[in-house]
């Protein structure tokens, strides 16, 4: 007999791949865009049941919340674009064999995948710098991918910068209801105080520095929409160097652990977990201004 | 002391970008060529060590690859990293003019350029250097978006249009790569490529990984059927960027495949698959040549003389001899620093003449003589025609071809040095000859020494590989993959 | 002391010639031009036979030698050119291309000389060749349209001759395994592999320049068109160089060809009667002379080819061949000679007993050179030859009855060139000259030359004559029609002219014009909407590579 | 000088000479005459050295590491300096001829850097140890001369120049997979007088076949053989010195010696005759001198006119090297230099015409011989030799081929040898009537004026001397044939002491 | 049939749509969102592969990996909107 659970897995999985589909087959662009942010929820969903708190925390924030922001904010520009011809018919039959056979392909590989041997995880989690295997794979292990990470979160920051002609500050929010300012001013203290809570608690439990900084960019966004502060410009004053500071930190932790131990991101042995803190923090700070000068590129005085 | 070089190739073109993000607009300009200097700083020595005491491996963070990320320094990774340092200081050198002299068309390109080169060249050297897969794709991520962001500046529609097209299509092959990576994770439980090669063996799993990989690779290396992203992204790319791309960014998937294929896919018995690659690169020769022939403007000509020159690369997977591994690197090489020469020139010539089409070429020499002359240098390489380093990887290869008795590859590079013939010289030949244009005015403005230096400059470099080819294929040597020699 | 003067009988037309090439030195070199056939003349006479002159860095290594031929030639060849120059220089003082004419005739003088004396085939190649070209500038000189014609018609020949010698003489020398001397590429050609091939290549090139029957017709057409010393000096020494040649590398003696030998007969008696036959109908005096040239010619081939069909007549017939050649070349340069005079100074009594006394020397009347020949030649010739002692006889009597229509001729023709000053002395000088040393000369160098004087067997001369009086009184009432000068090549030339009158020019079959204007139709927009199927067909084909291995 | 540095310094004066005229500036012209000249002498000098090392058999080698399989080998044996002073000593005439000829023409430093890279191009071509570095100045050959072949720039320049790269790059092809296939079989591709020793004899004969295919007609587009001698009367359209210098001394012959190369020192004379490489090489020749002939007979430009006639001759070169017969093969070197000297001699002249009277077509030249007398008699003592009549070079060298042509058994040839003098003299003869004997066109139609000018030259001294010169050497040539030093006697000396002892 | 494989197949399924979807659709925007679909599939496998490890604790290197590759791709898809917002006014001024 099916369990429960299995049964709710089940019906998890065919209602997101329907989801996808309905997604695809949107007749307007505003309607691909909700029915994708209802996917991201899905998909946080599908964390839960796979016991991986931190990617749902992620998915949920930033798959869903974020990425959705940014579509809703680029929909009305992206519709008066003017593109190529569809594809004929015979285009979309083709892709639909090719994504078929890629299907075929992947599933008998998933189903065939001979059992792998196990990490040794168990010998070096304690003496890694942060008791939550998550953690410590993302600032530890792999420090060096993270780093990565980030720079290439700044670089689609300055990407992004490099494709504004007139430097103009983005311009004020059309009206908004007062609902929504009442709102905002409640939702901001909480934010940032859940945002703290979720950073110190990365250390040891599923949380860290991405969901963090994703809440503290939510609500800088609300912050914009909302109207509350004359608009700031992330391009100007000390902005930049605040978004850098992830990264700057990052290399500068590096190569200090490359002048002090002979190799990069090797922390020494007492001052591991308060490095790994320290990180976070930059890291924090850098997602959110990042992910908060993506959303407000688009929307420069220029734009409409 | 040389692992700390190897990481300081990648993360100090980052720490200097962000650097330059932090200085204002103007200043960037100045302190971008200064940056370049700087960021080719760590490689004489590590060049230096590598060739004495072999390969340099980093185990970052300290934790040994099942669980860290490993980088190696072996001679494959060091022509390259000097090929791209060969490449960075000359253009570094003709981007601040050129920007410059399109500063006052308008163009704000000139800031931005250097913060996203060196976040590419950053990208480009870890792609060398990676021994682990998850990391390789973050590298193809880094390099990718920047590219893109570098193509943007053109700033011009259809330059729009290409960035956004290729940026897609990178995405796309970036997520079959990360496929097949996590397949093969799946399999050998570990990342580092070194390891997998013990832990894998030959099931459904890793024979999708191999399909994965290698679409994902060859649609981000252009080869011929996923090829249509690259001419109009080159075309309409500012020249400096251009040819960054057709010489590095375009040859890095390649790199990692070479690297991937012979180090994973060849011990598990995969060797089979490289006929359908090398008959792929047959028709990429003869096709890229002939829609070069069709061009009739300059830049696309030289774009689709790309997707011809790719086609050489993937030649070895079917011949799959220590002679043709080495002999492709040399072409690699040889067509990077040729290549990144004749797109600079290009530019010159578009700067100078105002419009890039070939009619309009008529008499255009009398400006810019050395413009002139590096493109027929660059020319005589992409020919391979002797004494150019060109030449030496043609020989080297037919010579490959030849030892497995495989005739299709034979006549598709000779075909491909004529076919090369026939779409460049009337690139010269309009050029050299003729009248000044109806109009009577000067051919075009004639360009200050510091725009036409850096090409010539590039040129004789590809030259001057074809006398010294026998260094290149002594650093070569050692990183052999086993399997082959 | 003996090898300075061979070398200054070749050198010295030559040194002169290019001396000429300075315009200042012109007028006090051109009156040398007779004399630099001096060295000639004077070596004939105190050279020793057999004497070599070895140059061995020129060319191929060049040799010269002085042997019996080669002497009695030069004698003959020096005698004309001189008398000739003599001619030539009054004749031609106010000629405005004197000095061109002047150059040619020297290399052609020093082309003869070298000819003769020359020991090696190369050398004997080089100065024939001298010679041949030299001399159509001597055809051509007067430019007149009949000139240009001959000038054509003898260039195209030579040029022939000139490749068909070369041919021939490469298959001797090739024959006598590289060897260069005269002697052993004679002897080499008895056993060489290509004899046929060979004998026919220098049958035909030295028959060209000897006026053989198929390949004469340029004779007459350029001994009327050049002037009269140059016409001289071309039958008497030029036409004996064709035979000269033949006598140097046939091997007339030593092996029997009889194929070649009765060709070369019949040929040789065919151009006898054919020469007199056509003279006949000729109306300018030097035609005339010009066919008359043509069958004693003809006569000589065939004698050379009795001795190739029977070479032990070698012995006995050489000196009666040498005689037969001195005799005709000066008495024929004589009787040019005096055309021109006759046209000059008109056909005064002494001019025309001396004209007289020349016709009846060639007709072979009793008690001239040509009786002595006449006789000579029949006593040589063996007793089962009694058909070729008649044809000989009919061919007497056939001169004789042309030289009484060349004396009606030149009669009408007196006077027509007389020129405004009296003619000078050197061109009297020049033709006494020539006259006497043809009409006694002969006799004063028959002894020389025969074993023993033949009696002068009257009847057997004087038939002939008597045979041609009812002819010339039946020629007298119906004279021959006028056929064209040069029969042969008048007729094909007409056509060659009118085609090349008309601006026609050689055209090859034209190879269609490879220009190919190759445009491909413009390349349409990216093919981003194949990728799909791409990626499909290509994921199969990497899957299938592995699995179906 | 250690034995290496010779051929080394050989290469380097013409190329050193070329670089440093590039960067000259067009209005110093006279340090462009300076350095042009000096170098000339220099290499001259040198060559001579080297002349009397080979002499007295020294040995000069120089190796130079390539790949790790392959090495480039510089080394100066009889038959490379018989090329190597011809084409020395040519170019330092040529290059005072073209001093004169481009007086006032724009783009002299281009000229004559390419110019002077050119011959450094057939020196190497002369002086390649093995097959390798011979297809690498071979290449660098094609590079240098075309920018000489569209230097005028006009529309049929560039038309000319791109057929031009056409046939030499494809032919460049060809010789680069034979090279290639050789050396992934035999493994090097060193010049042996034997031919290429195959120690495994693992090279079968069809492959021989196919590989000397491969590399006889990779070298039989310059050396102008039948079907692949476009090229050549269409490179007429560039100025005479070029002309001078493709047909007489560099790439023509770059061709033809190429050819003498590979049929004895890389395939081998006796595999080459038993594989019957030879002998249908040897009937491509003939038909070319014949086909050559024909077509020049037709040609109303008087260069195109001399280029099928080279066409023609330059097969000489190699029916006698197919003909495997030593006179042959002396026959065919020894014309390699007459041919030279003649066919240079009659390009001085129709540059001479084309510079002073304008006189391009055949049709002009009427009367020219009193106008410009001493060019006029350099042409026709050429054109005599070119006909093959004594005392001039072409008759030694014909005469030689013909006797070659006995020894190896096939007297066809002299049949072949005797109809191309009647062809040349069917070419060259009318000219010369036109020349000395007819009166020039009236004044309007040809644009020149008949009188020479009382004391004046009839044309420059820098274009008369040269043409006086080479006409002069080809004289002396035939007519000192015998003597010790002349070509005859070298390429006497290299046949009988490289390939038929 | 544990539920990892089910949502590793589910994955797979993700990722076959949204190729499907890359190709077939003509609006960027379209194939935006198709893609960040395929890269939420390709996660699913990821994850599904992390969690067939025996015993309880699942395999964090997946995670890791996964949390790196949603940055990555919020980053691009951020870019790729910025671009296509800048073509749209471009084809605007441009008319």
């Amino acid at each position: 007999m099916i369990s429960p659970v299995l049964l709710f897995d089940l019906l998890l999985g065919l209602s997101l791949l329907w989801l996808a589909w309905r997604t695809l087959a949107a007749h307007t662009l505003f309607e691909a865009c909700v029915s994708f942010i209802v996917f991201g929820l899905l998909m946080a969903l599908s964390w839960v049941r796979l016991d991986a708190p931190d990617v749902a925390l992620a998915e949920a924030a930033v798959g869903a919340g974020l990425t959705g922001v940014l579509l809703l904010g680029a929909l009305e520009r992206a519709e008066r674009a003017r593109v190529e011809a569809a594809p004929g018919p015979w285009w979309r039959r083709g892709a639909g064999l090719s994504a078929l056979l890629l299907f075929l392909l992947l599933a008998a590989a998933l189903i065939t995948l001979p059992p792998r041997p196990p990490l040794p995880l168990q010998e070096a989690l304690p003496l890694a710098a942060a008791e939550h295997p998550v953690t410590a794979v993302l600032l530890d292990f792999r420090a060096w991918d993270t780093l990565l990470e980030s720079a290439v979160l700044v670089l689609a920051v300055v990407a992004a910068w490099s494709l504004e002609r007139s430097v103009s500050p983005p311009r004020p929010a059309p009206v908004c209801s007062e609902v929504l300012r009442s709102l905002v001013r409640l939702l901001l203290p909480f934010s940032i105080l859940s945002a703290g809570y979720l950073l110190w608690r990365g250390g040891h439990a599923p949380g860290g520095a991405f969901q963090a900084g994703t809440v503290l960019a939510a609500a800088g966004i609300l912050l914009l929409l909302s109207d509350l502060r004359r608009p700031f410009d992330l391009r100007r004053g000390y902005w930049p160097l605040a978004l850098l500071s992830g990264l700057l930190l990052f290399i500068a932790v590096a190569l200090g652990t490359l002048g002090y131990g002979g190799t990069a991101l090797d922390y020494p042995p007492g001052g591991g977990a308060a490095l790994v803190l320290l990180l976070e923090l930059g890291l924090t700070v850098t997602i959110a201004l990042a992910f908060i000068a993506l959303f407000s590129s688009g929307r420069s005085r220029g734009d409409e | 002391m040389s692992e700390a070089l190897v990481v300081l190739m990648v993360l100090l073109p980052l720490l200097l970008a962000g650097m330059l993000l932090l200085a204002p607009g103007g200043w960037r300009q100045r302190m971008g060529l200064s940056a370049t200097l700087l960021s080719v700083a760590p490689l004489p020595p590590l060049l230096w060590s590598v060739w004495h005491s072999g390969v340099v491996e980093v185990a970052l963070g300290g934790w040994q690859p099942p669980l860290g990320i490993a980088l190696r320094a072996d001679g494959l990774a060091l022509l390259l990293l000097t090929l791209t340092a060969l490449i960075a200081l000359p253009l570094g050198l003709h981007a601040g003019p050129w920007f410059r002299a399109h500063a006052t068309v308008g163009g704000r390109g000139g800031e931005w350029f250097w913060p996203l080169w060196l976040f590419l060249w950053s990208s480009l050297n870890l792609l060398f250097l990676a021994a682990d897969l998850f990391n390789a794709y973050v590298g193809l991520e880094l390099g990718g978006l920047a590219a893109v962001a570098l193509v943007a500046l053109g700033g011009g529609r259809d330059a729009l249009q290409a960035a956004l097209r290729y940026l897609l299509l990178a995405l796309f092959a970036s997520m079959l790569y990360l496929l097949g990576v996590a397949l093969l994770y799946g399999a050998g439980g570990t990342l580092d490529l070194a390891l997998l090669g013990g832990r894998l063996e030959s099931g459904v799993a890793s024979r999708a990984a191999l399909v994965l990989i290698t679409l994902g690779l060859s649609l981000k290396g252009a080869l011929v059927p996923f090829h249509f992203w690259l001419p109009p992204a080159h075309a309409t790319a500012p020249a400096p960027v251009s040819a960054l791309l057709s010489a590095l960014v375009v040859k890095a998937p390649l790199v990692l495949l070479l690297r991937i294929w012979f180090e994973l896919f060849v011990p598990l018995g995969f060797g089979a698959a490289g006929e359908v690659l090398t008959l792929l690169g047959v028709v990429a020769i003869l096709w890229g040549s002939l829609q070069a022939l069709r061009q009739q403007r300059i830049k696309p000509l030289v774009a689709w003389s790309t997707v011809a020159q790719l086609g050489y690369l993937f030649l070895v997977f079917a011949i799959a001899t220590g002679l043709a591994w080495s002999a492709t690197l040399l072409h690699l090489t040889a067509h990077a620093l040729a290549k990144a020469a004749l797109f600079l020139a290009a530019g010159n010539i578009v700067l100078a003449l105002g419009d890039d089409r070939l009619s309009s070429l008529r008499g255009a020499s009398h400006g810019m003589p050395l413009t002139f002359f590096t493109v027929g240098l660059a020319g005589v390489s992409l020919m391979g025609l002797p004494p150019s380093g060109g030449f030496v990887a043609k020989w080297l290869l037919l010579q490959a071809a030849l030892e497995q008795g495989r005739w299709l590859p034979v006549v598709a590079i000779l075909a491909g040095s004529l076919l090369a013939a026939a779409y460049l010289f009337p690139l010269l030949r309009h050029a050299l000859t003729g009248t000044l244009k109806p109009t009577g005015e000067s051919a075009g403005r004639s360009l200050p020494l510091r725009l036409e230096l850096p090409p010539l400059l590039l040129a004789l470099l590809a030259l001057l590989l074809g006398v010294l080819a026998s260094w290149p294929l002594a650093l070569l040597k050692p990183a052999m993959p086993v399997v082959l020699s | 002391m003996i090898q300075l003067l061979l070398a200054a009988a070749i050198l010295s037309p030559l040194i002169l010639a290019l001396a000429l090439g300075v315009q200042r030195w012109r007028p006090r070199l051109l009156p040398l031009l007779p004399w630099s056939a001096l060295p000639a003349l004077l070596s004939v006479v105190l050279v020793p036979l057999e004497s070599r002159l070895e140059w061995p860095g020129v060319l191929l290594g060049q040799s010269f030698v002085l042997d019996e031929m080669g002497r009695l030639f030069l004698l003959l060849s020096a005698l004309l050119w001189f008398t000739s120059g003599l001619f030539a220089r009054s004749a031609l003082r106010d000629d405005p291309h004197q000095t061109r004419f002047s150059l040619f005739w020297l290399l052609a003088m020093s082309g003869n000389f070298g000819l003769l004396l020359a020991a090696d085939t190369a050398g004997f190649y080089l100065f024939f060749t001298l010679m041949s070209f030299s001399s159509w500038v001597l055809i051509f000189h007067s430019q007149s349209d009949s000139a240009r014609q001959a000038g054509g018609v003898y260039l195209a020949l030579v040029v022939l001759g000139e490749g068909l010698l070369l041919a021939g003489l490469l298959l001797a020398v090739g024959a006598a395994d590289g060897a260069q001397e005269l002697t052993l590429v004679r002897s080499g050609l008895a056993d060489s592999p290509w004899q046929g091939m060979t004998l026919a290549l220098l049958l035909a090139g030295f028959g060209i320049k000897a006026g053989l029957l198929p390949l004469h017709f340029w004779l007459p057409l350029a001994h009327t068109a050049a002037p009269v010393p140059a016409s001289a000096v071309l039958s008497g020494a030029m036409l004996k160089a064709g035979l000269f040649g033949w006598l140097r590398f046939l091997p007339l003696g030593e092996v029997a060809l009889p194929g070649a030998g009765q060709l070369l007969l019949g040929l040789g008696l065919a151009g006898a009667f054919f020469g007199v036959v056509y003279g006949l109908a000729q109306r300018d005096s030097k035609a005339v002379l010009a066919y008359s040239s043509v069958s004693h010619m003809g006569l000589l081939s065939s004698l050379i080819g009795l001795v190739l069909w029977q070479p032990w007549l070698w012995q006995p017939l050489l000196p009666v061949l040498l005689l037969y050649a001195l005799h005709h070349a000066l008495t024929k340069g004589a009787l040019f000679l005096t055309v021109g005079v006759a046209r000059r100074a008109g056909v005064a009594s002494p001019v025309l007993a001396v004209a007289v006394l020349l016709a009846l020397s060639l007709a072979g009347a009793p008690y001239t050179g040509g009786a002595l020949a006449k006789i000579a030649l029949k006593s040589a010739l063996p007793g089962q030859l009694e058909w070729l002692v008649w044809s000989l006889a009919l061919v007497a009597s056939g001169t004789a009855l042309l030289m009484w229509h060349f004396l009606r001729v030149l009669l009408r023709e007196k006077g027509i060139e007389r020129v405004a000053r009296e003619p000078r002395g050197l061109m009297w000088f020049g033709w006494s000259g020539l006259s006497l040393s043809a009409l006694p000369g002969v006799w004063l160098a028959a002894p020389w030359l025969l074993p023993q004087l033949p009696g002068m067997a009257l009847w057997s001369l004087l038939w002939p004559l008597l045979l041609a009086l009812p002819a010339a009184r039946l020629l007298w009432h119906y004279p021959l029609p006028r056929w064209p000068n040069g029969d042969l090549a008048a007729a094909c030339l007409n056509v060659v002219i009118l085609r090349l009158r008309s601006g026609w020019r050689f055209r090859l079959p034209q190879s269609p014009a490879v220009g190919w204007r190759w445009r491909l139709p413009p390349a349409r927009p990216g093919g981003g909407r194949a990728a799909g199927i791409a990626l499909a067909l290509i994921g199969v084909a990497l899957y299938l590579a592995i699995t179906m291995r | 000088m250690n034995s290496g540095l010779l051929p080394l310094a050989v290469l380097l004066t013409s190329a050193l000479a070329g670089v440093v005229i590039f960067l000259l500036r067009e209005r110093q012209h006279r340090l462009r005459t300076g350095v042009n000249l000096t170098a000339a002498l220099l290499k001259l000098l040198l060559v001579g050295l080297l002349l009397n090392g080979v002499l007295q058999g020294r040995e000069y080698t120089l190796r130079i590491p390539f790949t790790d399989g392959a090495e480039l080998l510089l080394r100066a044996d009889p038959l490379a300096l018989l090329f190597l002073s011809l084409s020395a000593v040519l170019w330092l005439i040529t290059t005072i001829y073209a001093i004169g000829y481009l007086e006032g023409a724009p783009h002299r430093s281009r000229f004559f850097g390419f110019f002077s890279l050119c011959v450094s191009a057939t020196a190497g071509v002369a002086l390649a140890g093995n097959l390798l570095t011979f297809l690498l100045f071979f290449e660098l050959l094609t590079l240098t001369t075309w920018p000489l072949v569209v230097h005028r720039g006009t529309e049929k320049a560039l038309r000319a120049g791109v057929v031009y790269l056409a046939y030499t790059l494809g032919g460049g092809t060809l010789l680069l997979l034979g090279t290639v296939w050789l050396h992934t079989l035999v493994g090097s591709t060193l010049f042996v007088p034997g031919g290429v020793t195959d120690p495994g004899g693992q090279i079968s004969a069809a492959t021989w076949q196919a590989i000397a295919a491969l590399l006889l007609l990779g070298v039989g587009v310059k050396a102008a053989l039948v079907p692949l001698h476009g090229w050549l009367p269409r490179a007429m359209v560039a100025p005479a010195p070029v002309s001078a210098l493709l047909h007489a001394v560099a790439v023509v012959k770059a061709g033809a010696f190429g050819v003498v190369r590979i049929l004895y020192d890389v395939v081998g004379i006796e595999r080459a005759v038993a594989l019957n490489i030879a002998p249908l090489l040897a009937m491509l020749a003939a038909a070319t001198i014949i086909w050559g002939s024909l077509r020049a007979l037709e040609q109303q430009n008087l260069k195109r006119r001399l280029a099928f006639s080279t066409v023609s001759q330059v097969s000489y070169i190699t029916l006698g090297a197919a003909m495997a017969g030593p006179l042959a093969l002396i026959g065919g070197l020894v014309h390699l230099v007459h041919q030279g000297l003649m066919k240079i001699t009659l390009f001085f002249c129709a540059g001479n015409l084309a510079k002073t009277l304008g006189v391009h077509s055949v049709g002009q030249m009427r009367g020219v011989g009193r106008r410009m007398p001493l060019t006029m008699l350099a042409f026709t003592l050429a054109a005599l030799g070119m006909i093959g009549l004594p005392p001039m070079a072409g008759f030694v060298s014909k005469w030689y081929l013909g006797l070659g042509a006995l020894e190896a058994g096939h007297g066809g040839w002299i049949a072949v040898l005797a109809l191309s003098s009647v062809l040349n003299a069917a070419y060259f003869l009318p000219l010369l009537y036109s020349v000395w004997f007819r009166s020039p066109l009236p004044q309007e139609e040809g644009e020149w004026q008949p009188v020479l000018q009382r004391g004046g030259h009839e044309t420059a001294l820098t274009l008369l001397l040269p043409t006086l010169f080479v006409a002069l050497a080809a004289l002396l040539a035939g007519l000192f044939a015998a003597t010790a030093d002349s070509p005859l006697a070298w390429a006497e000396l290299i046949v009988r002491r490289e390939y038929f002892r | 049939m544990s539920s990892a494989l089910w949502f590793s197949l589910v994955g797979a399924a993700l990722v076959a749509i949204a190729l499907y979807g890359v190709f077939a659709e003509h609006h960027p925007l379209r194939r935006l969102i198709a893609l960040n679909m395929m890269a939420s599939g390709v996660f699913l496998v990821l994850i599904g592969l992390a969690r067939q490890l025996p015993g309880r604790v699942p395999d964090p290197v997946p995670h890791a990996m996964v949390l790196t590759g949603i940055v990555v791709a919020v980053s691009a898809t951020a870019f790729a909107l910025a671009l296509l917002r800048r073509l749209s006014r471009v084809q605007q001024e441009e008319g």
